[in-house]
């Protein structure tokens, strides 16, 4: 098997400005914060952001002037409110929004994982989700005569940003058994690169002692980089919870434009290494306690 | 707030009788899912499964079957509230094919920051420039599937206004009975709203002009207040209009000490409303 | 949760005569055998079969006049042959078979379980399948001007009969890691009701210590009957492997006319119970040879 | 049959041969899978793995990522092969997703009934009368997908007979290059049969007119034997015809001892031939 494993720098050094760039997120969960503060570092420009229902990675991309599209469900970090940077960015029409349902966005991405030209759906029928976005959405009949359909274009990203639990040098990506949600599913599937981080890269025996836990080839996978805590300060059952503290702190900073910007150097910039940002981010002590059972409702 | 049941009069805050307000329209053998942000509803369907609903099955966060959270967590889409459960659902599959199914997932609850006189629902954004607009809004998420897919559609909303019961939304996120009449059925549309529970009242559809008519208003409300808080002219009954029922004070009890012991029923509520 | 639990007789009464039934099967794997014995032992008739790969258990149905029609993408034993039985009735013209490729008849079960007229393909185009098919399958334009795709339109079966590791009373299925053919995950969606065998009904509780190993949820099942080795002959792995002598008797018998109709009766309708026909099958040391570790893989 | 490797003579069987010649034609990067009954392409891969091409992705049975099996075991489809996998590969959605994308799974070992002069193949019915058929073969299984989605194609038959290399097939199963020419082009279909290696020889396909086209015989074959046994004219080669290669010694104690002892491979021959 191909070695696959990287550095950050070097992974994320494979999108270029301007890419779509899909991310697995959902809310508060599961989301790829190391190699979403790497595009920040890197000063990525005029990404197209793909997503389902993304939170405070969203924020800072649009924070950072990474992000100028959108293309998704919903941006929100649920209990800690709406994001306020991406909220200004798209109200002052400098983030391009292309809202999708989820079973619409869901068709646009499988259709691009099976190269196909659309995938229909019956969801969003009658809304103007459907009517303002005739380039990607369309009403067809049913060439067998039954109900109409919405066809769903297809939607192939440049990039795949996927944070998992464990994965080999080769990268053969596994899950712990949680939540499947479905941009996992289809969106590295979809995409034209995908790159991975880890909670920890293994020998490839640990992976085959539960195939069934694998979730990606290592041969659709072009890097993987191991980085503890990666979805840091998203949550990441069964291994860790949200981080509570740190969303709040954020939604306080985000309202002003002097903190934001001095945040996003000192916490997302700056520092060298994933230590240093768990450091900075509250250290030993705050590992423990999103590592609490409680907090992940394990 | 406080009102009676049976010969009891009970303190309860307006939070808690909209949790039983909405947990009176699921019965045995419903099928119910929820996302996030959704604590009043997640409150009414452990409590219906509690008392007169044990066999209402509820999905949490649309990933865990018949789960046994030990309390609300502060997230309905977190772990915490699909701990224990009996299957996790695969989201991109079966999920879906659950939800674009007619059979399954047979009522929703839908939350959303605007709602108009027929039922449609915005959560996108408000003003009238779609690329420029007066306030971005989160997104339709699953919302605008789960409406048109022939599921009754049941609303809850924690502030009854004109700015969030407006004549026409500013875009359809969710679409409810869209221009009113048959214009929801003319589109192959099935199931449609039901009921609305807000703040003040509970709210049905007439079932011809499919506008939104009164249906109760809560006990101390009255209805010049209800019509005062909604930007479009509501519906009245034909006949008395009765009020809505109070909580009992076993479904308090279960409510407070059991169910939602943190209170997170009550966010989202402008002002926090205590018995 | 609502009680489901129920004997193979009453199951299989749910059954009618003409009914679609879409029947877990790949080649030698999988498939819910006791149901489809009990279906010979009720005399089903006019039953229109949708299966994937069909092995024995079409030459079975195919020999007790049960079937007239058959959905799928193959019938075949694999290293035991053809089926002779299910070939002799389609070479007289006894059983009508719409022959679809795998992906065609997912995409019109996928259909089938999403309420969605059809769902496109790009598999087989150019073959004579769809060609010859105008009914279910269709060439279309790309609403968005791309490639022309195969419509395949919706397939809803009346019945999907299912064999698992194990259920509990409520019809919440569960399989243990192994592969997931497609069938398992879609013709229980798309059927308008499902029959489960499985090998142990268990606690509730068994079920939730791995959530993710639960394959059906309880409100989609109408009936499930406890079959221990429910799937023999065929392997279910990784309980059993399949019975190579039973399998290799079967297409030695099926080659005549006169010892097919007496394996019908004394081998599938005479056995009163599960454990009178596993007896007959060759009691405890035939099941000692198909647990082998060495005939499961494992 | 008997051959040379370097200066060596070497006895081998025809299976062997090939096994070789078939798995020539995979190389580091590749990415294969098989379905069942496919003993001489499982040998293939696992003896090109093992030799040439150690990056040869293998997705045992459709299922199993980088499977170690013991020995190629009795059933080319049962868990036998694909133990100790990487991944299992979903088979509704994840495998298909790869199937259906050109970029995936770029080469299939495709084996049928019937093949014709421009590599179309049948698996589905002999005779006229597609619901009467005079033999119902067991059916296209997932041939005509992987035909006709932009995978390079290589044909195995180990019975090349006039009956099974037919002018033009009773019922196209799977695409080759259709009507020949740009047939296949035209209809948006990329990839396509690139290669047949036979139980006599090795084909290929002419570039314009995609009529089936002899590469080279087998060690001890007449390209007179090759033709009488082809049911339509066989295109001859510019230039020399080559003999194909026989197996190496290294490459047959793999195959007999470590890949296949139980001699799987031989199953599907009508004669089966022994060195």
């Amino acid at each position: 098997m191909q070695e696959k494993a990287t550095s950050i720098e070097k992974a994320v050094g494979l999108i270029r400005n301007g890419d779509v760039v899909a991310l697995q997120n959902m809310a508060t969960q599961a989301a790829p914060m190391a190699l979403v503060r790497e595009m920040i570092r890197q000063q990525k420009r005029s990404i197209g952001l793909v997503v389902l229902v993304g939170g405070i990675a969203v924020d800072w991309l649009a924070a950072a002037g990474v992000i100028d599209r959108l293309i998704g469900a919903a941006v929100s970090m649920e209990q800690f409110g709406l994001c306020q940077q991406y909220r200004a960015g798209v109200e002052a029409g400098r983030i391009r929004v292309e809202e999708l349902s989820e079973s619409l966005l869901n068709a646009r991405l499988g259709a691009g994982a099976r190269q196909l030209p659309f995938l229909p759906s019956r969801g969003a029928i009658g809304t103007d989700l459907v009517a303002q976005n005739p380039d990607n959405l369309r009403m067809m009949d049913d060439p067998f005569g039954g109900r109409a359909v919405v066809a769903c274009r297809a939607l192939v990203p440049d990039v795949a940003l996927v944070h998992a639990h464990r994965a080999d040098r080769f990268g053969n990506v596994q899950y712990e058994p949680t939540a499947m949600w479905p941009d996992l599913a289809v969106m590295p599937y979809a995409a034209r690169r995908v790159l991975v981080t880890a909670e920890e890269i293994v020998d490839s025996e640990i992976l085959r002692r539960h195939p069934e836990r694998t979730v990606l080839p290592g041969f659709m996978v072009d890097a993987v980089v191991e980085v503890p805590f990666g979805a840091h300060p998203t949550s990441f059952f069964p291994a860790y919870g949200y981080d509570e503290c740190f969303h709040r702190a954020w939604t306080e900073i985000s309202r002003d434009a002097g903190r934001t910007a001095a945040f996003v150097d000192n916490q997302l910039r700056t520092p060298r290494s994933q230590a240093e940002y768990l450091e900075a981010a509250g250290g030993e002590q705050m590992l423990t306690r999103i590592r609490a059972r409680e907090s992940t409702g394990g | 707030m406080s009102g009676r049941s049976g010969d009891m009069a009970v303190d309860y805050s307006i939070d808690e009788l909209m949790v039983t307000a909405l947990a009176a329209h699921f019965v045995d053998g419903d099928q119910a899912c929820n996302g996030m942000a959704s604590f009043i509803p997640v409150a009414a369907f452990m409590l219906a499964r509690m008392t007169h609903a044990p066999e209402l099955i509820w999905i949490a966060s649309s990933v865990g079957l018949e789960p046994r959270p030990k309390r609300i967590p502060a997230s309905t889409l977190e772990a915490a509230l699909w701990r224990d459960s009996i299957m996790y659902i695969d989201q991109y599959t079966d999920f879906w094919n659950l939800v674009l199914n007619g059979r399954w997932i047979t009522k929703f609850c839908v939350g959303a920051a605007q709602m108009d006189c027929h039922g449609n629902v915005n959560n996108s954004v408000i003003g009238d420039d779609y690329h420029r607009p007066e306030v971005r809004l989160p997104g339709t998420a699953g919302l605008a599937d789960l409406c048109s897919i022939g599921k009754d559609l049941y609303y809850w909303h924690p502030d009854h206004s004109p700015r969030s019961f407006v004549e026409k939304v500013d875009f359809i996120s969710g679409a409810g009975y869209l221009g009113g009449g048959d214009a929801r059925a003319r589109l192959g549309l099935g199931g449609g709203p039901q009921a609305v529970v807000s703040n003040l009242a509970v709210m049905d559809f007439h079932p011809e002009s499919r506008r939104m008519r009164l249906k109760s208003v809560h006990p101390g409300v009255t209805v010049e207040q209800v019509r005062a808080a909604t930007g479009f002219e509501l519906m009245m009954p034909e006949g008395a209009l009765p009020e809505t029922a109070s909580p009992t004070p076993p479904q308090l009890q279960l409510i407070r000490e059991v169910i939602d012991p943190d209170g997170m029923r009550k966010s989202g509520f402008r002002t926090r409303v205590t018995s």
